[in-house]
C-alpha cells in the first residue's frame, strides 16, 4: 500500500503539546508524519512548505492554536493569512490543495491530533504520490 | 393506585425504604440480639468469597448484610441462605470491619424461627442417620435450625 | 565538520517496546557529522546522565541529541548534563521519539522507520546550531493573585510574608469565595468560617498586600518578570475611603435580591454587603437591581448615609500595574440544579445542591443554621443525598470525578443527623472516594455509627408528588430498586470551572484542559505552573480539590514566585530573531507583525532591529521577511529546510 | 498419677465412646489421669444466638462451676464442639458483666432444686469464669510437652503421612478460642510430628466439612467432605487425623455418600487424634473401636505395626 511521507510543522505550545497528549493517552494513529516544532506556527514561510513538496513530500500539514489562543497573541491569524495565499500558489504549481491541511489543535486535543493524522493519511492515499513536473523532468 | 386485583404480583418491585426500615423495627432488633453494627459492613464480599457453603446459598452472606442494613426483612427470612449457613466462623474471623456475621446469621435465623419460618423439624430426618450422628450433630441442628 | 553524538534512550519498555532502539542507533551512526551512537535503557537515570557526561568528554562532541520522551519533560535535565560536560546547553536538542512516536503507534517496523526520521530531524538541526548564551531579563518583584478564595489568600499571604508587594484581585466586593459559605469542614468538622475569617482579616491588614476587590483583570501583556497589567475597578457606587461599614444604608433599602452568598434561600437590598464577615466590610450597590438606577427615583440610601458615602456618579475605573508573577486562583462553580433535568431541573423547590445545604447548616446562614426545607420552612425528616450529581457522566454532564462531593456529602448527611436527631438521612453513591488523611474514619464513623444509610446506585428520577419529593434509586448492593418519599433531597452537583475563568485565560494565555480547568506544566512534577512561564495556578480552577490541597498547592504557588523572585535577573531563551544588517532593506514588515514591539526602526541605519529583551522568538518576523535578513536563532530557514529533507527519510 | 478434670461430652460418652477410650488410654501412658466429673450435663453443643438466651449459658456455666467448686482450675475436652462451647461461655461470663449476673442468678436459683447433687454446706460464691478450659490437644502441646510424647512412644508412625483436619469450631471464634492461628494454624501438625509421622499440608484443612448440615442438607455436606478428601489424597496423605466427633463422622462415615456421588473417589482412613496417639503409645489396636469405623483402617494400621512391631498388646 501507498505510504504517503508527511511533513508536520507544529506550534509548541498547542499541537505538539497536543501530539503529546495523543502519545500519554496511548493513542494510535498512522506513522506516516514526522514533526517538526516551532515556537508558533506563523515561523512557518510558505518557502517551507514549497521546499517540503520539492523534498518529495507528499503531503504537509501545519498545526497551531484555534483562533484567539495564540501564545503569541496574533501568530495563528498570520499562519491563517499565509496559507490562504499559499493555496493559491499551489494551484499554479499544480499540486492538490488537499495536500497542504492547516489546523486548529489545542493541547487539549490529542484524539484530534491522531484522529486528523489518520484522515489525512488517508487522503494522502486516495490522491496518490506527489508528481512534481520539474522532478520527474529531472528523472 | 391500587393493584387490580387477578394480576400476577410484579417480580422485582421497588422496595420503600422509610426511617423506619432502614433504622428501626427489624434491623434494631437485628441489632440488639446480635450486638453487632451491621452499618459498618462495606461490602467487600469477604464473608461470601471465603464461605464453604455460598454455593449452596441463594443470597450470598454480604448481601444478606445488605438487606439487614436496609431492614429488608421479608427477603431476608425467606431465605435458603439462612438454613445452609454451616456456622464455621470463617466469615466473622475474615471480616475486616469485626463484625460477628456467623452471630448476625444465628441472629437472623432466630427471627425466622420467632417469626414461625421452622425450617426443620425431627420428622425430616433420616431414621438411620439419627441413629448415628454424634449427638452434637443433632442438637446443634435443632437448635440452629427449628423452633 | 561537527562531531554529533546520539544517545537512545529504551524508557525500559516505553521506547523499546516498541522501537528498535538497536538499529536506530545503527543507522543514525552513518549520518554525516553523527561520531557516536548508543541506546541505553534510562537516559535519565544517574547513570544515563553520566554516560551522556563521558562521552561529550571522551568523544569531543559539539553537539548531542537525546532521543526520549517530549522536551517539555527532560529537555532541561540534559542541556544542564551538557553544560556540566562543558559543552554549551543549546548544543543539546531532543528528539522526541516516545509520546511522539513509540507511544502512539504499534507496528514496530514502522515506528523504528520513523523514529530513525525523527532523529535525522534533530541531527540536522543540531549540525547547523549556534552556541549561545542566555539573555538576562529583570524582574519586577511584584505578584498578582486573582482570585480571593482561600487559595487566592493563601498565596497572597505567603508571597507577602516573604516581603514581596502582592495584588489581590477579586471579582466579588468581598474576598473568602466559597469556604466563606460553607458550615463545617471535613473531615474534622472545624467551622468554616471560624478558620478562614482570620486569614481574611489578615489579607486585608497584610502591609504588602493591595486588596482590590470588585475588580477583574481586563488585559495582560508582556512576559515573565515584566508583564504589564490593567485591571478593571467596578464602581461599587459607595465611597469605601470615607464608608464605615455602619449598614444602615442595606436596612434603609426597598429593593429585594436573591442572595448568591446564601444560594437563593434569602434576600438582600440592592446596596449589600454578601455577607457580614465581608473582607473589606463595604457595601456596593448592584446597578442591575437598583430601584433608582432602573426608575431615576428612590436614593434612600443616600438620604440615610449621614457621611455621603453614597456615589452615584461613580465610573468604573482602569488600573495599570507593572507585575514580575500572576497566579490565576479564579476557583469553581458547582453545576447548575437547572441543568439536571431528570433531577426535576431546578423546578421541584426541595431539590437543592450542596453549597445551598451547607447555607442551612451555616449558623449565619439564613435559617441560623435550622435544617429547613425551602417549600414550606418545615424540618424535613427524611433526606436523600444524590452523589455524582452531573460527574462521572461523560455521556451528559460531566466525565471527571468532582472528588470533594464523597466526603461533604458524608459531612453534610452527619450535620443533618446532628441537627435533626430523628431525621434519616440517605445517600445514593457510585463509589465512597476517601483518599485523605482521617477520611476513611470520618466515613466510617457516619455509616456505622451515625445510622446514614449507603445506597450503592444511582438515582434515575426525581419528582414531587404533593408535599413529598419522590426519589427513584437502585441498591446494587441488594438488587433491588428503592423508593423514597424524601422531604428534602441534596444534589452533589458537579464541581465546574468558573465561566469567567474561559474568559480570563484567554487575556493571560494560558491553557486549560477538556474540562475548561487550567492545565499545569506536567501533572505530576510541575503541578503548580502553567506551561507558559511567569503563570502559576493555585486551587480548583485547575480541577476538583479540597480545602487543604488546595491551601498546600496556594503555597507551592506562592513558593514557585518567591524562589523567581530571588533571583536578580531573568535568563530568557536566545533562540530568538535577528538581523543581517547588509540584507536588510528596511521594508518594516517585520515591525508590523511582531505581538511585542520588539522590532524597532533603526533611522541612522535605515534597517529593523530586534530588541532582545523584547522578543520572545515566535519567529513570525523571520517567515514575514521578504528577503531573508531575519533569522532565528537555531531555526532558521536553512536548518528547517534539511530538517524538512531528512524528516521525508533524505534524498 | 496426677488427676486433671474431664468433660467427655455426650458424643464421645455414648456413640462415640471408642474415642474416649484412647483418649483416657493414652493420658495414662502420657501420666495423668482424666478424671471424669462426677455428675455432668450436655453442654449445649452450640453456644447461644444472642444475648436474649442467656438461658442456653446455664448449663455449660453449671458444668465449669461445678469444675471450680471441687477445687480445679483446668477441665480437659477432647470433643470440638464442647471445647468451643465451654470456652465460649467461659469468656462472655469473663467478659459481660450482666451475662455473668444473669447466669449467676440462674445457677444460683436452680440449686436447691438439684437434689440429685449432694448438698453442699459452703455458702454460695459466683462463677466468675475461674477454671480453664483446655483442649486435650492443647493440654498436650502446653503441658506434657512434645518432647514427652516423642520420648514413650512405643510405635512411632514414622512413614506415614498424614493430613491434618482442623475443621472450624476447634480455632474459630479466634478472639474467643485463641487455640492457634485461625487461618495457618499448626498445632495438629506438631502432634503428628510428635508421633513420628509426616505431616501433609493441603489447602482444605481449616474449610468447614458442614458440620450439622450433614443433618439437614447432606448433600451440601457430601460436596464438602468430597474437596476435603480429595485434596488430601492427592498431596499424598494416608490418612487424616480429626479432633471432633461431628467432623469425625462426617469425613468417614459420609465416604460411604461420597463413594456413590463420586465414582472416582478412593476411600481414606480417618482417625481421632487420640486413637493414633494411643496406638502410638503402645496401646493394643483391639481397643480403638476401628470396626466402628466405615472406612476399613487396616492398610495403615499394618503400615503402623509393621513399621515398629514393639507395641505390647495388654
Amino acid at each position: 500500500m501507498f505510504e504517503p511521507r508527511i511533513v508536520c510543522f507544529l506550534c509548541t505550545w498547542c499541537t505538539s503539546a497536543g501530539a503529546d497528549l495523543a502519545g500519554t493517552s496511548r493513542l494510535q494513529y498512522r506513522p506516516n508524519g514526522v514533526n517538526i516544532k516551532f515556537m508558533c506556527s506563523s515561523r512557518v514561510d510558505p518557502e517551507h512548505v514549497l521546499w517540503a513538496f520539492r523534498e518529495g513530500a507528499d503531503g504537509v500539514l501545519i498545526g497551531g492554536c484555534h483562533p484567539g489562543d495564540c501564545h503569541y497573541q496574533d501568530g495563528n491569524y498570520r499562519t491563517q493569512a499565509r496559507v490562504s495565499l499559499l493555496y493559491r500558489l499551489l494551484d499554479d504549481f499544480g499540486i492538490d490543495r488537499a495536500r497542504l491541511r492547516l489546523e486548529w489543535i489545542s493541547a487539549a486535543e490529542g484524539t484530534k491530533f491522531a484522529a486528523v493524522m489518520n484522515e489525512f493519511t488517508e487522503e494522502l492515499r486516495s490522491l496518490g504520490p506527489i508528481k512534481l513536473a520539474a522532478r520527474e523532468m529531472a528523472k | 393506585m391500587s393493584e387490580r386485583t387477578g394480576l400476577a404480583p410484579p417480580k422485582s418491585p421497588p422496595v420503600r425504604l422509610t426511617r423506619e426500615t432502614v433504622s428501626g423495627g427489624f434491623k434494631k432488633r437485628v441489632i440488639e440480639l446480635s450486638g453487632q453494627n451491621m452499618d459498618s459492613c462495606y461490602q467487600c464480599g469477604n464473608c461470601s468469597s471465603g464461605c464453604p457453603v455460598a454455593q449452596e446459598m441463594d443470597i450470598l452472606p454480604n448481601r444478606i448484610m445488605r438487606l439487614a442494613q436496609l431492614g429488608l426483612k421479608d427477603d431476608i427470612i425467606h431465605s435458603a441462605t439462612l438454613w445452609i449457613c454451616a456456622s464455621c466462623f470463617q466469615c466473622t474471623v475474615r471480616c475486616p470491619r469485626g463484625i460477628d456475621i456467623q452471630g448476625v446469621m444465628d441472629t437472623l435465623r432466630q427471627i425466622a424461627l420467632d417469626e414461625g419460618v421452622d425450617h426443620f423439624g425431627p420428622d425430616q430426618i433420616d431414621p438411620e442417620q439419627a441413629a448415628s450422628v454424634p449427638q452434637p450433630g443433632l442438637v446443634g441442628v435443632y437448635r440452629k435450625l427449628s423452633t | 565538520m561537527k562531531r554529533i553524538g546520539v544517545f537512545i534512550c529504551h524508557c525500559g519498555i516505553n521506547i523499546a517496546g516498541t522501537v528498535d532502539v538497536k538499529r536506530v542507533a545503527e543507522e543514525v551512526a552513518k549520518l554525516d557529522s553523527v561520531v557516536y551512537a548508543q541506546d541505553y535503557i534510562y537516559m535519565c537515570s544517574d547513570p544515563g546522565q553520566a554516560l551522556v557526561r563521558e562521552k561529550i568528554r571522551q568523544e569531543k562532541l559539539d553537539g548531542i541529541i537525546i532521543a526520549a520522551c517530549s522536551p517539555s519533560l527532560h529537555e532541561s535535565t540534559f542541556r544542564t548534563a551538557a553544560e556540566e560536560a562543558g559543552l554549551n546547553p543549546w548544543q543539546c536538542e531532543i528528539a522526541n521519539i516516545r509520546e511522539q512516536c513509540s507511544w502512539v503507534h504499534t507496528d514496530r517496523k514502522k515506528a523504528t522507520e520513523k523514529a530513525i526520521r525523527i532523529v535525522s530531524t534533530m541531527v540536522e538541526k543540531t549540525r547547523l546550531n549556534e552556541s549561545l548564551e542566555p539573555i538576562p531579563v529583570s524582574i519586577t518583584k511584584k505578584a498578582l493573585v486573582i482570585g480571593g478564595g482561600i487559595a487566592g489568600i493563601q498565596a497572597a499571604l505567603d508571597i507577602a510574608d516573604s516581603g514581596h508587594k502582592v495584588i489581590l484581585v477579586e471579582k466579588e466586593s468581598s474576598i473568602g469565595g466559597h469556604m466563606a459559605q460553607l458550615s463545617e469542614t471535613f473531615p474534622t468538622l472545624d467551622c468554616s468560617q471560624c478558620i478562614l475569617t482570620p486569614k481574611m482579616v489578615a489579607a486585608g491588614k497584610h502591609r504588602n498586600i493591595q486588596l482590590m476587590t470588585y475588580s477583574e483583570v481586563e488585559e495582560v501583556s508582556g512576559y515573565v518578570g515584566n508583564f504589564n497589567v490593567r485591571i478593571r475597578r467596578k464602581a461599587p457606587f459607595v465611597d469605601w475611603s470615607t464608608c464605615t461599614g455602619c449598614g444602615l444604608c442595606m436596612e434603609k433599602c426597598p429593593a429585594k435580591v436573591p442572595s448568591e452568598f446564601d444560594r437563593g434561600l434569602s434576600t438582600h437590598g440592592a446596596i449589600y454587603i454578601p455577607f457580614p464577615q465581608a473582607v473589606p466590610n463595604k457595601p456596593v450597590i448592584d446597578r442591575e437591581s437598583c430601584i433608582y438606577f432602573k426608575t431615576g427615583k428612590c436614593r434612600l440610601c443616600e438620604k440615610t448615609c449621614e457621611i455621603g458615602a453614597i456615589k452615584f456618579d461613580q465610573e468604573d475605573q482602569i488600573i495599570e500595574e507593572e507585575i514580575g508573577a500572576i497566579i490565576t486562583a479564579t476557583g469553581y462553580e458547582t453545576l447548575p440544579v437547572t441543568e439536571l433535568q431528570e433531577y426535576g431541573a431546578g423546578e421541584v423547590p426541595d431539590v437543592i445542591d450542596g453549597l445551598a445545604f451547607e447555607r442551612l447548616l451555616s449558623a449565619s446562614g439564613p435559617t441560623s443554621g435550622e435544617v429547613r426545607r425551602p417549600s414550606d420552612g418545615r424540618v424535613p425528616k427524611e433526606v436523600v443525598f444524590v452523589q455524582c450529581a452531573g460527574s462521572r457522566d461523560p455521556e451528559r454532564y460531566r466525565p471527571y470525578c468532582s472528588k470533594i462531593c464523597c466526603m461533604y456529602t458524608t459531612k453534610h448527611a452527619l450535620l443533618y443527623k446532628h441537627r435533626v436527631h430523628d431525621g434519616q438521612p440517605y445517600i445514593f453513591y457510585i463509589d465512597i472516594r476517601t483518599g485523605g488523611k482521617g477520611y476513611e474514619e470520618f466515613y466510617h464513623n457516619a455509616e456505622q455509627d451515625e445510622g446514614i444509610i449507603y445506597l450503592r446506585g444511582k438515582v434515575a428520577k426525581i419528582f414531587r408528588d404533593g408535599d413529598k419529593t419522590i426519589v427513584w434509586g437502585t441498591d446494587t448492593l441488594t438488587g433491588r430498586n428503592v423508593e423514597i418519599q424524601a422531604d428534602l433531597v441534596v444534589l452533589a452537583t458537579a464541581v465546574v470551572p468558573r465561566e469567567s475563568t474561559a474568559e480570563l485565560v484567554k487575556k493571560l494565555r494560558i491553557q486549560t484542559g477538556p474540562n475548561g480547568f487550567l492545565s499545569e506544566a506536567h501533572p505530576k512534577l510541575r503541578p503548580v505552573e502553567s506551561i507558559n512561564s511567569g503563570f502559576f495556578i493555585a486551587g480548583v480552577a485547575q480541577g476538583p480539590r479540597d480545602i487543604p490541597e488546595t491551601v498546600a498547592q496556594a503555597s507551592g504557588a506562592a513558593c514557585k514566585v518567591i524562589s523567581l523572585f530571588s533571583r536578580d535577573h531573568l535568563e530568557q531563551d536566545p533562540a530568538i530573531a535577528w538581523v543581517d544588517e547588509e540584507l536588510c532593506g528596511g521594508c518594516r514588515i517585520c515591525i508590523s507583525v511582531c505581538p511585542y514591539d520588539a522590532r524597532e526602526y533603526d533611522e541612522e541605519k535605515c534597517i529593523a532591529r530586534v530588541n532582545e529583551a523584547l522578543c520572545e522568538g515566535c519567529g513570525s518576523c523571520v517567515a514575514a521577511c521578504a528577503c531573508g535578513a531575519t533569522q532565528q536563532r537555531n531555526l532558521s530557514d536553512s536548518q528547517i529546510k534539511s530538517m524538512v529533507t531528512a524528516s521525508l527519510g533524505g534524498e | 498419677m496426677a488427676k486433671v478434670a474431664y468433660y467427655p461430652g455426650c458424643a464421645l460418652k455414648e456413640r462415640s465412646s471408642h474415642l474416649d477410650t484412647s483418649a483416657r488410654d493414652s493420658a495414662v501412658r502420657l501420666g495423668f489421669e482424666l478424671d471424669e466429673l462426677p455428675t455432668w450435663t450436655c453442654c449445649g453443643a452450640v453456644p447461644p444466638v444472642s444475648e436474649e438466651r442467656v438461658m442456653n449459658l446455664v448449663a455449660p456455666s453449671r458444668i465449669l462451676k461445678d469444675v471450680r467448686d471441687s477445687g480445679r482450675d483446668v477441665l480437659i475436652t477432647i470433643c470440638d464442639f464442647c471445647y468451643n462451647t465451654l470456652k465460649r461461655t467461659n469468656y462472655s461470663i469473663r467478659t459481660n458483666e450482666i451475662t455473668r449476673k444473669r447466669i449467676n442468678a440462674f445457677l444460683a436459683d436452680d440449686e436447691p432444686e438439684r437434689d440429685y447433687i449432694e448438698k453442699k454446706d459452703a455458702y454460695w460464691v459466683d462463677y466468675t469464669g475461674e477454671v480453664r478450659v483446655v483442649h486435650l490437644m492443647e493440654y498436650l502441646r502446653d503441658e506434657i510437652g512434645y518432647g514427652n510424647i516423642r520420648e514413650k512412644l512405643k510405635r512411632p508412625l514414622s512413614g506415614l503421612k498424614i493430613a491434618p483436619y482442623y475443621g472450624c469450631v476447634m480455632l474459630r471464634p479466634q478472639n474467643e478460642i485463641q487455640l492457634d492461628e485461625p487461618e495457618n494454624p499448626s498445632i495438629i501438625e506438631d502432634f503428628i510430628d510428635s508421633l513420628g509421622a509426616e505431616t501433609i499440608r493441603y489447602p482444605y484443612r481449616t474449610e468447614c466439612c458442614g458440620s450439622y448440615l450433614s443433618v439437614s442438607s447432606p448433600d451440601a455436606s457430601t460436596r464438602l467432605c468430597y474437596r476435603i478428601l480429595t485434596s488430601a489424597q492427592q498431596h499424598g496423605a494416608d490418612a487424616m487425623v480429626i479432633s471432633c466427633p461431628l467432623c469425625f463422622y462426617n469425613l468417614d462415615s459420609r465416604q460411604k455418600a461420597i463413594a456413590e456421588a463420586y465414582p472416582d473417589f478412593k476411600p481414606i482412613p480417618v482417625f481421632y487424634f487420640t486413637q493414633l496417639l494411643s496406638v502410638a503409645l503402645g496401646v493394643d489396636e483391639g481397643r480403638q473401636g476401628f470396626e466402628r469405623h466405615f472406612v476399613d483402617v487396616a492398610p495403615v494400621l499394618d503400615m503402623i505395626l509393621q513399621g515398629s512391631g514393639k507395641g505390647d498388646r495388654t
